[in-house]
């Protein structure tokens, strides 16, 4: 029980976030439709940032915004530099969604289906040439 | 067309048409007041974004495109972008070269050191505000525009 | 005191960043000034690339600061040798590229010309900013403006390419997830971001497991973004269906640059000492061996001609990664530490440019895509049909081309480090090149023009590609000779010297 | 498809099998000294050595020595932290203009007959010294916009490139 609580429990973002990337890499490889590959892409990333967020917790720490109050009360404050670098992560994968979803409506027009199965089945002859 | 045959909920009409002005103030509230507490140009700026998002939601897309035309939306995000790498350039045209990149504090705004650094990131914030605002809007117009349920598709985007 | 040239690496970029939105605002009012804007901005970027080498080689390593924040605390720009060489590599390329792109993107996309000119120069800055900087983090961010532009350039074209560009960037953004993940795993340990900081803070965990998982993901991130042997399933599809261009710049930089990074991960961030611990760099050469193997057997079977040349790029791409592999066990100059891989970088780039935007032109002339339609080819197209065949020459290894000179280097310092079978890889990956080039140059020279009657073939009237498409091709293919007696003068190589001794790859202290 | 899924799970069990062995080493989330948010352990070295000449405010050669074998930069001064017995700050001087000269660079803490040396994060200048030097009191905002505001540049453009895809992608009949 002890080993429990120090190993597994201490480090539970840490089974979240495995859980969360896995579900996501299974998404990603195994769908057949493009849009449920973009959602278990967007699971993944949204793995990544929870374990920097994570990294970023503090024990009784509050928001990182800075005031004389708070200076004198002498409050921890949460680590900002991972909200700072997955702002900036959040928005990368906004754009590569964004991107993701008009390939997947161009290729809706060009082929009539979003399944992976169908588009590689119509696609063949194109091959080619 | 359509559009007629879009059946029309006065409801939410309504609430909509009274509630997009709120959130684009509220959106500007959070890109003004990015530097003094939770807020930020990013944040800001989607919130913009997502009131054209309920317009097309509440209305339809032709009227929201109406209401930021492509040519604004290109304008605006670009403009953004050329205020945050400007400001960035500024601090080396005023040194004539002697202090890098970036360096708000160098930048004249005013006497101060400390106040020219709030200011310029104040002014970057703007830009990121502005940029996503019209790029996420951009994203979602040109995402919904063909069929009705390729919009369906574009409201992931608002997240 | 700052020289006015340390302000240049950040202007490199800073400038391509202006330059897109310029060109976004510039192409609304008038469709014709987007070429031009590009054009100016990437020859003052390449110029400015000179002037940094020049620095960097007379005076020493630039170390920038941004926002005048000392490095820990903010984000910092360092151009050493490294960095320079493959600054101008690129933006010679791009260059290249640029004015090839004038006649053919009005041909293949006449619609999209502003939007395809801005995206293109985003795709540079997001290389410049990979090149350039000296911080993890920022170089995640700069990887993925180069990802996203290159998805939407390759699926340009439409049809096929979207599915194409769709694997690229599912696979492309797992890469890059993994080497954020890596960055994090690194951050935990050593709560930093800049490079050479977390090459001093480092050393006393490298047996942390935490560290070598992040190295692990770092590694496995960018061999997809470079297509290392078994994660290149995105590349062929990708290469073949963009436009020439972006073919071009695809395989002859984009992966590069990937490479770079990958050199600029392991030695910088981890440092000879680590490599050294553990058992990678041996593995790296197995893996790069059979990527040779694999990549020249695969491109043997191929019947559209881009689509050969793309699992070329795989296979060079092995080369790259043996010559890597190498650079540890092998301290004899002149072929120690990383010359010979920084070579290839350059040869590769020059061949591979060559041979796609030939490629391109014969498809922009008569839209041949398949090696089978090529007879006939070398009267109708003699110049372009020439240059291919030089670079030709050149990849299959015939002296004094620049793939002669690099793969003399791989075998001697392959014979340096007592791995003989690698010898063997090169030298069979060699013939294997000459027989799936000579398929093409047979077609193109012996095989009479359809019809088969000996008369017709005098009657195929002369159709050269434009002037625009063919002056980037023949310097490309003219370079591919000239690099070559160049590197066997020895003339570039204390750039390289530079790089090997910052490494801490050469005997000299 | 069923190959797929085959993949999909042999993979997914090799990465579970990696994140379990990385589990071990993994700092706990929360710990207000772990490495990003407060220091990261350098190296010990003999408290005799160097104990008494901290105290009185001296850097003993050793310290200096072993700092710069690793490329460290030299601390140029000490001092020790009021109210506390055996623990110590040491202080690098930097080049930025219009700001302080010297920073709080490393950690001197006693155990038993070692001293350790840490290295402060470089958050830690961030949360205490942001709001004079920048004279904005929102952390995030200072460190995306100004420490690390050259991320923030490649932000802005990575969603710039976004929207420039689409529209070459999706639009059409655009002057674009």
């Amino acid at each position: 029980m002890e080993w429990f609580v120090a190993k597994v429990f201490a480090k539970y973002n840490y089974w979240v976030f495995i859980i969360l990337m896995m579900i996501g890499l299974y998404g990603i490889i195994a769908k057949n439709n493009l849009i449920k590959k973009i959602i278990g892409l967007n699971i993944f990333q949204t793995a990544i940032f929870l374990y920097f967020i994570s990294l970023g917790a503090v024990k009784g720490g509050t928001a990182p915004i800075v005031s004389e109050e708070m200076i004198q009360k002498g409050y921890v404050y949460v680590n900002p530099l991972p909200h700072v670098l997955i702002l900036t992560a959040i928005v990368v994968s906004v754009a590569t969604t964004a991107v993701a979803l008009s390939l997947v409506i161009r290729m809706h027009h060009e082929y009539g289906s979003i399944e992976e199965s169908d588009i590689i089945e119509k696609s063949k002859d194109q091959g080619m040439t | 067309m359509k559009e007629s045959e879009k059946e029309r909920d006065v409801i939410i009409e309504t609430v909509s048409r009274v509630m997009v002005p709120f959130i684009q103030l509220f959106a500007l509230y959070v890109i003004i007041h990015g530097t003094g507490g939770p807020g930020g140009g990013f944040q800001g700026g989607v919130v913009f974004a997502s009131a054209f998002i309920l317009y097309v939601i509440a209305f339809d897309l032709s009227g929201g495109r109406g209401r930021f035309p492509e040519s604004a939306n290109t304008l605006l995000s670009s403009f953004g972008l050329y205020i945050y790498a400007g400001i960035g350039l500024l601090s080396i045209i005023f040194t004539s070269g002697a202090i890098q990149y970036l360096n708000y504090g160098f930048i004249p705004f005013t006497s101060h050191f400390e106040e020219n650094r709030a200011l310029g990131m104040d002014f970057v914030e703007m830009g990121i505000g502005i940029t996503v605002m019209a790029i996420i809007a951009s994203i979602f117009f040109d995402l919904a525009h063909k069929e009705e349920k390729d919009g369906e598709r574009g409201k992931e985007e608002s997240r | 005191m700052i020289y006015f040239v340390e302000h240049f690496p950040v202007l490199v970029v800073v400038i391509s960043i202006l330059s897109a939105i310029t060109i976004l605002i510039a192409g609304w009012i008038h469709r014709k000034t987007a070429w031009f804007i590009s054009m100016a901005t990437l020859l003052g970027q390449f110029i400015a690339s000179l002037f940094i080498l020049r620095h960097v080689l007379t005076v020493g390593t630039i170390r920038y600061r941004l926002g005048g924040w000392v490095p820990p605390w903010g984000i910092e720009y360092v151009m050493d040798a490294l960095n320079a060489y493959i600054l101008v590599i690129l933006l010679f390329l791009a260059l290249v590229c640029v004015i090839y792109s004038k006649k053919n993107i009005e041909h293949e996309l006449p619609q999209k010309v502003v939007s395809f000119y801005t995206v293109y120069q985003l795709l540079i800055t997001g290389l410049c900013g990979i090149t350039v900087t000296g911080d993890i983090f920022n170089m995640y961010v700069f990887i993925e403006i180069t990802s996203l532009s290159a998805y939407t350039l390759i699926a340009s074209r439409g049809k096929i390419a979207l599915k194409a560009s769709f694997t690229y960037l599912v696979l492309g953004s797992i890469g890059a997830c993994f080497f954020l993940l890596g960055i994090g795993f690194l951050y935990a340990v050593t709560g930093s971001l800049n490079m050479h900081d977390l090459s001093i803070l480092l050393p006393p965990f490298y047996k942390n497991r935490v560290v070598m998982a992040g190295f692990a993901f770092i590694i496995v991130g960018l061999s997809i973004k470079m297509a290392l042997f078994p994660l290149h399933t995105w590349l062929p599809d990708a290469h073949a269906f963009a436009p020439a261009e972006i073919s071009a710049m695809l395989s002859g930089i984009i992966i590069e640059v990937s490479s770079y990074a990958f050199i600029r991960v392991a030695f910088s961030v981890f440092t000879v000492h680590f490599l050294k611990l553990l058992p990678i760099f041996d593995i790296l050469c197995w893996v790069a061996g059979v990527a040779i193997i694999a990549g020249s057997v695969l491109a043997i079977t191929q019947v559209n001609l881009k689509r050969m040349l793309a699992y070329s790029s795989v296979a060079n791409m092995g080369y790259i990664m043996l010559a890597v592999g190498l650079s540890t066990s092998v301290m004899e100059a002149p072929w120690n530490g990383l010359t010979p891989a920084l070579m290839h970088i350059l040869n590769h780039a020059l061949m591979k440019g060559c041979l796609f935007l030939a490629a391109g032109a014969f498809i922009y002339k008569a839209d041949l895509w398949l090696i089978k339609d090529f007879r006939g080819l070398g009267k109708r197209m003699p110049y372009t049909s020439a240059a291919f065949v030089l670079a030709a020459i050149s990849m299959i290894g015939v002296p004094p081309s620049v793939g002669f000179v690099s793969k003399l280097y791989i075998i001697l310092a392959a014979i340096e480090a007592k791995k003989i079978i690698f010898v063997a890889v090169l030298l069979l990956s060699s013939l294997l090149n000459l027989v799936y080039f000579w398929r093409v140059i047979e077609t193109m020279y012996m095989k009479r023009a359809e019809g088969g009657d000996p008369s017709h073939s005098t009657l195929i009237s002369k159709d050269e590609a434009p002037f625009w498409m063919l002056a980037p091709i023949l310097t490309l293919a003219s370079l591919c000779i000239v690099m070559g007696v160049l590197w066997l003068a020895k003339i570039p190589m204390p750039i390289l010297d530079q790089v090997n001794s910052l490494f801490g790859l050469s005997k000299m202290p | 498809m069923k190959n797929i899924k085959v993949t999909a799970l042999a993979l997914i069990t090799l990465l579970c099998a990696l994140f379990v062995y990385v589990a071990e080493d993994i700092p706990v989330f929360g710990d207000p000294n772990a490495a990003p948010i407060k220091y990261v352990e350098l190296f010990s070295i003999d408290a005799d050595q160097g104990d008494g000449r901290l105290d009185q405010n001296l850097i003993p050669q050793q310290l200096t020595k072993r700092l710069l074998e690793r490329g460290f930069p030299p601390p140029t001064r000490v001092e020790k932290i009021p109210g506390i017995q055996g623990e110590w700050n040491a202080f690098i001087t930097k080049e930025e203009p219009h700001y302080a000269k010297e920073e709080k660079y490393y950690f001197i803490k006693r155990e038993g007959n070692h001293l350790k040396v840490y290295r402060y994060a470089f958050v830690v200048r961030w949360i205490e010294k942001g709001l004079q030097e920048t004279a904005v009191p929102n952390m995030v905002t200072y460190g995306l916009a100004d420490y690390r505001g050259y991320d923030t540049l490649g932000e802005t453009t990575v969603i710039f490139t976004a929207g420039v895809s689409v529209i070459l992608l999706l639009r059409r009949r655009s002057r674009l």
